[in-house]
């Protein structure tokens, strides 16, 4: 057991919680503009496949993606100023949670457009193909994209080209409203790979040692030559779908109670103090740390100046 | 001609009048289907159709999962075979996942057929801003339908305008491309008691007027009237007139407003060029070139993409304030 | 064996066959306008499944679909007359070979876009189940459009909503130039109906009794509440892509000999006179009144009236 | 200003001129990669990419199968992490397959990263009808780009042009729809020598004149042309205006020609509705209203998909004829 690489993906997990936690606080007071979707519950995902990523690997994440931003190593100051439309934020204040753009760290964009991510992942595979710049390129999605004209045309290109990208599906079983269920007759997500000739993973995704492995074995792949792999990371929301959801008209109390018991971060804090004999002080102190940081990103980003009208059509071309 | 059968007069929103013409004429044609992303026990992402799923059920209320592509195809086919389809993009920038079919598939059929296959669907989706959504769900493109030979493109402004309008929208016989705006779902507004239908092609005189005619389309309609009675404490009189249908156009209202007042202001959430407003424009110029006093004018939304930072967005789109700015520069000519 | 049957099936794929070759004559000697696909070599596909067909089932073609046309009972007067741009065409001349529209044969349409008819035909599926109609549709389409989202999407909704369909691919091996092989790592098109959770069958698309008993019992199942099929009948086109497509740029000679070898009318007739005792001078006859009927059909095409230009807004909407 | 080391001159084909400057761009920027379908070694379904494959090989010269969706999203994920990328659509009409990564990704993609993120991506297509390819074939929809903010827009004429604003669309920071046009693909014209490029947002006047502006795009160029040669007969001198770039577009040539004639019509093969005759129009009101002798005249393509007959399809599309007849009207004005 690797016990300093644990508590490492744990504090990020922790990170990622707290983070969405607080933004859900101020989103329901009415201070953040726009539409927030939570990546509570999923932070196994984000944690376990961005720690195997060099900081010039690209990802291209989703609707749902702040969790995935400070996972890939964009400071949660920019992350947070972006929510708030400020222009120190990620993307000037001009993008926001569905547009929120950080290419210093190799953080390809958010993406309001379910499935889009996935064609533009494997686009800059072929460009890191061309450059034989040895970066691996991830797509991150749910599993409402799996349905969808970009998935299997982004994953038929991977495939025949040969390209080093990786196809992370989240897979929290409902898309908004959605049972996966209900929207397809195949509801395992790693069987399709063979569609494209192309190996696919199911995991655990509220394990994050699960995920790190599968990421680790499928980003390996990829940067040497081996062509892309499908990974199913099977997870859950605790929340809705988006700030206002209350995300319990169309999943009971009892399937959302089961699944918040296998918190991915509970699971890792009771690994740590169980089995791998880590002090809970420990543990509290990387909380501390965590609200820190998280009291800094929010305090950076509620001080800083918003962007003046006359500047609106910087950047269009 | 409006065909009414009313008698008294309701204040309803303009998403439940929506839904009063889906219930009407789901009754009344049990050939039709709903197809859409949680349109069925979520009554929508928009509360567009809440409590049909209850009444028509998973039969005729199809939940989708995301394939627009696939489901706007279906919607399509369903109607070349018989049964009068909607398709719901719920936003309508997700309409561009489907634009092979609705443009190389639904338009072309009649024509192509010489008429013997038609395709009555309705392809239904909300545009325009609505708290910082951002550009990816915003778009306001109704005017590339417009452009498109074989569609039929409404956009009301008004809760009388969606019910009349979506009621005749489901009894043509080709497509049509039903627009509404997000901003608007919760606004409210009189409509009669009975049925009534409104027919596709009728403009709408909002407010009438004797200097100055602002054409207005659907959400930017309320910013005309606005705009006008802005206008009005400065002794300018502004007539408002919401085409209510891009296709057909009521050109000949529009004419007569201008021919009437000599100046034209056109407001548009998108952006001016190669838009619906340069269309006006060039009706004016057609119509009316005689009577024009001054240049037809275009107030649009600037040509970025929409900004998430509510500053910016509101710097981006057009204002009751922009409006009267530009109308009293045309009222120096 | 079904003698009756046989000959039947043999006098439609001949019809199908001498019709192309005599577009192919016609339009080389500069007589049709537009652009031409022709089917020849593949005639038993369209011939054994639209044979299991009713004459309200409803079946969607594709840019190569003058075969379909036929097979589904359209009148070679028709088609011809289409091709030629005049009025008595299926489509009044406005349509061509890629417009052609005869719904009164329950043929919805040849089309010139690649994939378009997949969704359209679960969508007239759909209708039919709605409708409770009996109606069972198909979609005719090639190894091009497997690796589009058309399929992906419309193949999805066919299996998930259980819709009276009938994929049927016609995997020539080449789209265009492109071989099937370099469009995707998965050259087995049969085996992606299981990302649907259909069942899918590879059969030989050049023997007429394997299509027809694969269509018979797919089509039986779709009428039956049994829900979709994916047919992959691999089959080879002996002509270019187009009119005007030598066809052996990319192709080898041998490779073209070698599937010439294996002529689906060829066999069926060999069979016929070899295996089921039919005399030559019967399969002679079925030449004579196929050629007479295609006559005909180049006659009343040629005499027909063009379109008057005055008429050319009607039915745009 | 067009830049140019040329000295001879040379009369090549519209196709050839469009493999010359991606030649010489492919040889100078070694990111270059162009996807899309038979580009490799069949070399174009236009033969418009012959030669190339030979040269740059299987790598940079991409062959797909029929995926545009999935093929123009990578071309634009590509071009956002540092290749440049050309992706071909080959019929402009597949496009419509792939709308939502043009529209929502790469066009919008500077702005909402606050130019943090480019796409410097091609889209490349063929519009318009040739030789009565139909209705699924025909489609020349390029209004809908300029109409989008964050889209460079490119129609040329003429192969001069083509090597020109390729060459210079190879070398923009953003996204770049470059739309030629199939039926010019075998016309000729001359090109000089060496290496050249033309500015995007310049105009092109290819004949002078001083009763009328004709504004012409991509094939109707050369319609305009021929009714100048016509009206010139009956004492009538037409100015052919080429904008050659829908976005940017030169207003300033434009309105400079209009105000100098005091009239205008404009020759477009798509339909007038909402497209970019209209906005033709209204630039000439806003620049130039007061020089305006007459109304501006749009001849544009009849609002029906592309009948196959030729008939029909030679009715359809703006002829000489027309144009001549059109612009009668407007100088009795
Ligand atoms: C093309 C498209 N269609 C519909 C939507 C609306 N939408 C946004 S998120 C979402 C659900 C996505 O579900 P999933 O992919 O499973 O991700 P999750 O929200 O579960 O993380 C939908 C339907 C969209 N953004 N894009
Ligand atoms: C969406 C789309 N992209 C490209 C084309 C151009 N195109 C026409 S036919 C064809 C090849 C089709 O191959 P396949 O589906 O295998 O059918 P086949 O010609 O082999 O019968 C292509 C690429 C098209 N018509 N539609
Ligand atoms: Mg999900
Ligand atoms: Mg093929």
């Amino acid at each position: 057991m690797d016990v300093k690489l644990l508590l490492e993906l744990y504090g990020k997990m922790l990170e990622l919680r707290e983070f969405e936690l607080k933004v859900q606080d101020l989103y329901r007071r009415g201070m953040l503009p726009g539409f927030v979707h939570l990546y509570v519950g999923e932070e196994a995902v984000g944690t376990g496949v961005c720690a195997n990523l060099r900081p010039d690997d690209l990802i291209y994440s989703t609707h749902r993606g702040h969790g995935h931003a400070l996972a890939k190593g964009v400071p949660g100051r920019d992350v947070f100023a972006e929510l708030w439309g400020k222009t120190t934020g990620s993307s000037a204040g001009r993008g926001g949670s569905m547009h929120l753009y950080a290419p210093e760290y190799g953080f390809m964009g958010t993406n309001g457009i379910v499935g889009a991510g996935i064609p533009l992942a494997t686009g800059s595979a072929l460009s890191a193909q061309l450059r034989k710049s040895g970066q691996v390129a991830v797509a991150f999605f749910g599993d409402g994209a799996v349905n969808s004209g970009s998935f299997h045309e982004g994953l038929n290109f991977g495939a025949v080209w040969n390209l080093p990208v990786v196809y992370v599906c989240e897979n929290n079983l409902y898309a908004t409203e959605m049972a996966f269920r209900r929207a397809t007759k195949n509801t395992s997500v790693a069987s399709r790979a063979a569609a494209y000739k192309m190996p696919g993973v199911e995991i655990d995704g509220n394990d994050v040692m699960a995920v790190y492995g599968a990421a680790k074995e499928a980003i390996a792949r990829a940067r040497s030559d081996g062509g892309p792999t499908l990974i199913e990371a099977k997870t859950y929301r605790f929340v809705g779908h988006h700030e206002g959801d209350p995300g319990t008209d169309y999943r009971t109390r009892e399937e959302v109670e089961e699944w918040k018991s296998r918190c991915p971060i509970r699971r890792l804090g009771q690994k740590l103090v169980g089995e791998a004999g880590v002090a809970q002080a420990d543990l509290d102190k990387i909380h501390r740390d965590v609200q820190a940081w998280l009291d800094d990103a929010v305090q950076f980003a509620r001080q800083s100046p918003e962007p003046k009208p006359s500047e609106v059509l910087d950047h269009a071309f | 001609m409006e065909s009414a059968v009313a008698t008294g007069v309701r204040e309803i929103s303009y998403v439940d009048a929506g839904i009063e013409a889906l219930r009407e004429e789901m009754q009344r044609d049990q050939s039709i289907v709903y197809i859409g992303q949680g349109i069925g026990p979520r009554g929508g992402n928009f509360r567009q159709t809440r409590g049909l799923w209850k009444e028509f059920g998973d039969h005729r209320l199809r939940d989708t999962g995301i394939c627009e592509l696939g489901a706007t195809g279906i919607a399509i086919g369903a109607a070349m075979a018989g049964t009068r389809a909607i398709v719901d993009e719920v936003f309508l920038d997700f309409a561009l996942e489907a634009m092979t079919q609705i443009v190389q598939q639904a338009a072309n059929i009649s024509y192509s057929s010489h008429g013997k296959i038609k395709a009555p669907v309705v392809v239904r989706g909300a545009m325009g801003s609505v708290r910082s959504a951002g550009a990816h769900h915003s778009h306001c493109f109704y005017a590339w339908f417009a452009s498109t030979p074989g569609l039929k493109v409404v956009t009301p402004a008004t809760p009388y305008d969606v019910k009349g309008l979506l009621k005749s929208a489901l009894r043509e016989n080709g497509p049509v491309i039903f627009i509404e705006h997000k901003a608007l779902y919760n606004s409210k507004g009189p409509i009669p008691e009975g049925e009534y239908t409104i027919p596709l092609g009728e403009a709408r005189i909002h407010r009438p007027g004797k200097h100055v005619t602002l054409v207005g389309v659907s959400k930017m309609v309320s910013v005309a009237l606005e705009a006008a009675a802005i206008l009005e404490k400065e002794g300018v009189s502004a007539e408002v007139v919401d085409p209510r249908t891009i296709v057909p156009l009521d050109r000949k209202t529009i004419a007569g407003s201008i021919r009437k007042t000599g100046r034209v202001a056109i407001i548009d959430e998108a952006p001016a060029m190669c838009g619906f407003s340069g269309e006006v424009v060039a009706l004016a110029c057609e119509e009316c070139f005689d009577s024009l006093d001054a240049p037809p004018a275009r107030i649009c939304s600037l040509p970025v993409p929409n900004p998430f930072s509510p500053q910016l967005e509101d710097q981006m789109i057009p204002s009751a304030e922009r409006v009267a700015a530009e109308v009293r520069k045309i009222m120096e000519n």
